[in-house]
């Protein structure tokens, strides 16, 4: 009985990591930038929703309407504004310029808003029982949520002529330049479709969690270390990396010890990346880039 | 004496080289030529240590080289070009041959003079300073030959080193390959210029589908009926 | 194009190395001696003109940055491994100097070389597992193998004595390397600063840094020319998670305290990096440069701004650390080359008119 | 276009550069005043407890100043940030040479406080401590160290008599059937808080079924839950942050974890953001620390009155109620500058501000929280003694020790989720 609620609450914990990671994915998938300001982008979300809430008493979930298109433009501006002059530079560069924007970025939260832990509030801190197991709303509604905008992604990639442009950008840069793919545009709807997931992950988790200015970096770590388990640029990959991860922190933490969490996800981590670098899920395309023949 | 025996090659279902044997005496230029996918490359691959064969072996007279890794390769006196020229393109082509003289001079002064040396032979010192990333495709090329020349190598596998030069370029980089002949190495070329393939080389191999389908002089090859239905056809 | 085919076409003359003395490298050779002369000379005088011990902890701190910029240079710079798993090593060097002092009594003169070995070794291993991967699965690796050893550090609290951390005891004495005067550790740590300099201006004018940069730009074209990247990578992760190591025992001594956050943490790899950066990628000079640059820069703004709200002279560090990155990708050193290239073409474009 | 942007851009980096520098040099030394360094983690994860105690520290300063400053001399801060023990060293070490000042205020955080008091101690500089409750810091033997704050003994006395003197009576088991599951966060806080409490409930003969650490920035901890879930307590301690005491008190809810008495132990237990997120939910939880509220007749008058002040000041400003952390700092720069530095011959001189120090008898109740202040040889204040608080309502109102209790412990066995 209480392996079953581990594995639930493990696979809760996983849906938001997953949430997470889907946005981190398709930057770091697509246009290869280890964006380390991605969790700064989470707390970002988080503080939206929440002043949202304070100011306009929206509920969260009804904020990230507004947040969710808000941040798509944020995402395009950023990369823009930055990221773009990074493209084709050493991939030191973007590292800095997103570790320099996660600097920025957290301490301008703790200018403006102060370091204090804010919390919202509401239905979602409920609890359903389903049989035998707790399930706590918020992070069931973020589970499913998690799901959907997985699904969507995969479809968007599919489907759409942006997903093809996409995909063909993935497999090779230089084919897609010659087909005449605007690889900045692309680019740039791919950041505005990162930090969008962010926003909404953002306001999925402000029900559920207290932020204040460094909330992000708990989870910038874990989406870089979901995004490669699953695979590079796997949408599909990242939503069960996610919950692979969640399921290990979880079972970790009830059989070995709270204390030795995060250790067990990073162990796994480096056993995958030696044992099986293009991800749990990857293509060869990703094993590619990720070990040297 | 370096020699290739009965060696097979397979990418799961796919045999790239099947059952080859091709020789190459010092002093000698043996070309490989073929329609694209024949498993030209693939055999190069073999022979540089890029690839491990399914079957037979790489021999260096008796000494057994199969399998060893590329730099092995190059220690026992094989080196390769690529295709398309990987230079160290942030160091200065002065640099580029340092660090290839190296393998055969453990002390830097040796393996300064020895790259200066070189240098000279390809005819690059002019541009020794130079960043290797900003030189154009034919001194490249160039490049990528001396850096092989630097090594010391006793077998030169050269990989369309004339594809792409101007007729120029092409001029000198033949003298270059004569030049390294008369000197007693053994060179093994990859070309799709029939022409000077004819004129260059001493002995001729023909890869189809994975076969040696013929072997010998140039005028016994072109005139080999196998050659010409296979490949020669139309475009000789 | 004429020139060079010709002079190729030419026969030419068999020289051996002997008679053809070395044109370009007794040169160099002088100029990284005199270097390290100058370099060595600052660090000898500081003690010597100032006793503000603010000015030696600025000192101190640009030198404990220069010497681990320069390590991790050894890697990143030279063999272009990017690691941001550096604070590790630091971190290693560190406790073992500090826990073999005070729980066995080991002088720290034993303990910080000891100290680097373990770092050196550990570099190895974890050398030898993630060295054939390749961009961010390697960043990634190293930031997951410190990670590991943070998450150690934090909870082996029996051995490591845990979060709270371990003080070095205030024993005045050249024995516990503990100095009641700050210019000792100038001399110390500024020791080693040109040693660490000294050796890796050897590295690069040397077989092993030719071919380190070889593997960094191609690894395929190297291991074609003999060169056996794999032991070059390994040599130079070895030297450079040793150094890396005593320069974490150099500062757990001097700070006389160490803990795991502050050691271990990506904060202090990062901090690496962004000095050999800033400074010049695999260029003996940069990081130095880099860690004198960075080092003011965030004293003069936490000094300027820090009492003018919290967190805001961090917005600016972090927005200039964007800003610089993204203008001078080459770093100081790259950026000192442009110049000299520009006044030297203007010159060139004067003479011709 | 780039390339020509390049150069303004280093314009713009050098002016920086040198306007941080004119910058720097402005801010040098007092000469009339007496200078009091302020090196608290004002940013990273500690902000906010660093800002509340900063705040709470300078409304004691703005109290003094008004009345007169201290022996005539108006007293001035200088703020350094002291995020982790290293930037910590560097900060305070830059402004020690530049200000030259004899005291400084510090760290909240026990690692940071380990890392920085030996740099005041090289540098005969007073270092006044009053948050930090690892009980090294006052073990090295150090000669310019004090701290108000009370050490995690005392800290863990307030818990330990709660359960002695009203818990067991009011729970009405066997002693051998009272379980007691320790949590805490993997710092030195919790570290320190867990090691001594442990020691006290064994002494007291109760068993404990476990003792788990867990890092404060989790983003779940439902594994901890279910685990302590298992081990059934009646009594759980706890010694967490704010993030960590929202998230394991959420967690214990949604999996029904229901101890019959939970103690958290300062932190994120008294933190008004722990009443808010959790509701009703919150009401019965204590927590054992030192307490803004204590009842006005524990206080001397003028304390009472002092007391008002800070509240009314504190909420002004940040639109808030004080927190813990407010009266903290605020009862460390009071007790400096109203029961120390008078005392001192020269108040800038740090031998002589120890040797006031070491004078100082005020007795309870001359500080906002009840305590009273008297350095022991260590400079560890031995009249920090603890208090208990209890959610109440939604308010946290001290339920004990008697004497500076304003209500009575209430809901022990504590009611079942949801009817609080």
């Amino acid at each position: 009985m209480v392996l079953l609620q581990v594995l639930v609450s493990g696979l809760l914990l996983g849906g938001v990591y997953s949430l997470v990671s889907v946005g981190l994915t398709v930057v770091f998938g697509v246009v290869r930038i280890s964006n380390f300001a991605h969790g700064a982008f989470v707390m970002l979300g988080m503080y939206s929703a929440y002043w949202a809430h304070e100011l306009f008493a929206l509920d969260p979930y009804v904020a990230a309407v507004v947040i969710v298109p808000l941040f798509f433009l944020l995402g395009m501006g950023v990369y823009q504004l930055a990221f773009r002059h990074t493209i084709g530079k050493d991939p030191l560069v973007q590292i800095f310029v997103s570790v320099g924007l996660l600097v920025a970025l957290e301490n301008l939260a703790l200018f403006l808003f102060g370091a204090d832990f804010r919390t919202v509030r509401t239905f979602a801190g409920q609890t359903a029982q389903l049989g035998p197991v707790n399930l706590p709303v918020g992070l069931l509604i973020a589970f499913v949520v998690s799901l959907a905008v997985a699904l969507a992604l995969m479809a968007l990639i599919q489907r759409t002529k942006l997903g093809r442009a996409t995909r063909a950008v993935t497999q090779d840069r230089v084919a897609a330049t010659l087909m005449g793919v605007s690889t900045h545009r692309m680019y740039s709807v791919a950041f505005g479709i990162s930090i969008a997931c962010t926003g909404l992950a953002g306001s999925l988790l402000m029900p559920i969690k207290a932020v204040y200015p460094t909330v992000g970096t708990q989870f910038t770590l874990v989406a870089f270390v979901i995004v490669v388990l699953g695979g590079m640029g796997s949408v599909s990959g990242a939503l069960i990396g996610g919950l692979v991860v969640g399921l290990v922190e979880s079972l970790a933490g009830y059989y070995v010890s709270p204390a030795y969490q995060q250790l067990a996800y990073f162990v796994v981590f480096i056993i995958v990346l030696l044992a099986r670098p293009q991800g749990l899920f990857g293509s060869a395309v990703a094993a590619e880039i990720g070990e040297e023949a | 004496m370096f020699e290739v025996r009965d060696v097979t090659k397979r990418f799961g279902g796919l045999t790239a080289v099947s059952d080859a044997s091709l020789m190459v005496d010092s002093g000698e230029i043996v070309g490989v030529i073929g329609p694209n996918g024949a498993g030209k490359s693939t055999l190069f691959s073999v022979i540089a240590g890029v690839l491990r064969p399914d079957e037979g072996v790489v021999l260096d007279g008796e000494k057994v080289l199969t399998g060893l890794r590329p730099y092995r390769m190059a220690r026992a006196g094989v080196a390769r070009t690529f295709q398309t020229p990987r230079p160290f393109g942030a160091l200065t082509v002065r640099e580029n041959m340092v660090a290839a003289a190296h393998t055969v001079h453990r002390s830097t002064a040796d393996a300064h003079a020895w790259a200066a040396e070189c240098l000279e032979r390809i005819g690059l010192t002019e541009l020794a300073e130079v960043a290797a990333s900003t030189l154009p495709l034919g001194m490249r090329k160039r490049l990528e030959v001396g850096r092989a020349l630097a090594t010391k190598p006793r077998l030169l596998l050269l990989d369309e080193v004339l594809g792409g030069l101007n007729p120029n370029e092409i001029d000198t980089m033949v003298a270059l390959i004569r030049e390294l002949r008369q000197s007693g190495m053994a060179i093994c070329m990859v070309e799709h210029a029939m022409a000077i393939i004819m004129s260059l080389c001493d002995r001729i191999y023909v890869i189809d589908h994975g076969v040696v389908i013929s072997t010998g002089t140039p005028q016994e090859v072109s005139s080999d009926q196998q050659v010409i239905d296979a490949y020669l056809g139309g475009s000789v | 194009m004429t020139r060079t085919s010709e002079s190729s076409t030419v026969e030419e003359p068999q020289t051996t190395p002997s008679t053809r003395p070395d044109a370009n490298e007794s040169p160099g050779r002088k100029i990284w001696a005199i270097s390290l002369a100058v370099l060595a000379a600052i660090v000898a005088v500081i003690p010597l003109v100032t006793e503000n011990n603010y000015y030696f902890d600025v000192v101190i701190g640009i030198l404990l940055l220069a010497a681990g910029g320069s390590a991790w240079n050894l890697l990143g710079g030279y063999t272009g491994q990017i690691s941001l798993g550096h604070a590790g090593f630091f971190g290693l060097g560190g406790y073992v100097s500090v826990l073999l002092f005070t729980q066995h009594g080991v002088t720290p003169w034993i303990g910080i070389p000891v100290g680097g070995l373990v770092a050196g070794l550990v570099g190895l291993l974890i050398g030898g597992l993630t060295l054939r991967l390749r961009g961010p699965f390697f960043v990634l690796a190293t930031i997951a193998f410190a990670q590991v050893l943070l998450i150690l550090a934090i909870n082996l609290d029996d051995l490591t004595g845990g979060s709270p951390g371990v003080s070095v005891p205030f024993k005045a004495g050249v024995a516990n390397m503990v100095f009641d005067n700050r210019g000792s550790y100038v001399w110390l740590i500024g020791g080693f600063l040109v040693v660490v300099f000294g050796l890796t201006a050897w590295i690069e004018t040397h077989r092993l840094g030719s071919q380190a940069r070889a593997v960094r730009e191609s690894r395929d074209a190297a291991e074609s020319l003999g060169i056996n990247s794999t032991s070059v990578k390994l040599q130079m992760t070895a030297t450079s998670s040793a150094l890396t190591g005593i320069v974490g025992g150099l500062s757990a001594y001097y700070i006389a305290f160490i803990d795991p956050s502050s050691s271990f943490g990506i904060g202090r790899s990062i901090d690496f990096v962004l000095v050999a950066i800033i400074g010049g990628m695999g260029t003996v000079w940069g990081p130095i440069l880099g860690a004198i640059l960075i080092q003011l820069l965030h004293n003069e703004l936490s000094g300027a701004l820090g009492s003018s709200g919290a967190g805001l002279y961090l917005v600016v560090y972090g927005v200039l650390m964007i800003v610089v990155v993204l203008f001078f990708p080459k770093g100081i050193v790259g950026g000192l080359d442009i110049v000299r290239r520009r006044i030297r073409t203007n010159r060139e474009g004067r003479a011709r008119v | 276009m780039f390339r020509k942007m390049r150069w303004g851009v280093l314009a713009i980096v050098v002016a920086v550069l040198a306007a941080a520098c004119g910058g720097a040099a402005q801010s040098g030394g007092s000469t009339k005043g007496i200078s009091v360094v302020n090196a608290l983690p004002f940013s990273g994860g500690l902000a906010e407890i660093g800002q509340d105690m900063y705040d709470g520290a300078d409304i004691a300063r703005q109290l003094v100043n008004e009345a007169g400053g201290v022996k005539g001399r108006q007293v001035t801060f200088t703020k350094v940030d002291a995020p982790d023990p290293q930037k910590g060293v560097t900060e305070v070490n830059r402004v020690i040479s530049q200000d030259h000042a004899p005291i400084v205020f510090c760290c909240y955080s026990s690692s940071i406080d380990l890392a920085v008091s030996p740099v005041t101690e090289r540098n005969k500089v007073v270092m006044l401590e009053a948050g930090a409750i690892a009980p090294e810091i006052t073990a090295r033997g150090f000669k310019y160290l004090l701290r108000t704050q009370s050490t995690a003994a005392q800290y863990a006395g307030g818990a330990l008599g709660l359960i002695k003197d009203e818990i067991l009576p009011k729970l009405k088991m066997d002693k051998s059937a009272v379980s007691i599951a320790i949590v805490h966060e993997q710092g030195s806080y919790g570290k320190a808080y867990a090691a001594t409490v442990q020691k006290g409930v064994e002494a007291l003969g109760l068993n404990v079924v476990a003792n788990e650490s867990y890092d404060a920035d989790s983003t779940d901890l439902t594994s901890l839950v279910l685990s302590i879930k298992g081990k059934n307590p009646t009594i759980i301690l706890a010694a967490s942050y704010t993030n960590d005491a929202v998230l394991f008190f959420d967690q214990m809810r949604q999996q029904g974890l229901a101890p019959k008495v939970f103690i958290g132990a300062g932190g994120g237990h008294s933190n008004a953001v722990f009443g808010k997120s959790e509701g009703k939910n919150a009401n019965g939880v204590f927590e054992s620390s030192s307490s803004a509220h204590v009842n006005p007749t524990a206080l001397s008058s003028d304390m009472q009155k002092v007391s008002e002040e800070v509240k009314k000041r504190y909420t002004a400003l940040r639109h808030k109620p004080v927190s813990n952390q407010v009266i903290l700092g605020f009862s460390g720069m009071w007790t400096l500058l109203k029961y120390v530095l008078p005392k001192a011959d020269d108040p800038t001189d740090p031998a002589s501000i120890m040797k006031a120090a070491a004078q100082v008898n005020e007795p309870l109740g001359s500080l906002p929280n009840g305590w009273g202040v008297k350095f022991d040889q260590t400079g560890q204040n031995t009249l920090a003694e603890p208090t208990v608080q209890q959610w109440q309502n939604s308010n946290l109102v001290v339920v004990y020790p008697n004497k500076v209790a304003t209500a009575q412990p209430t809901m022990v066995p504590l009611p079942g989720w949801n009817q609080r």
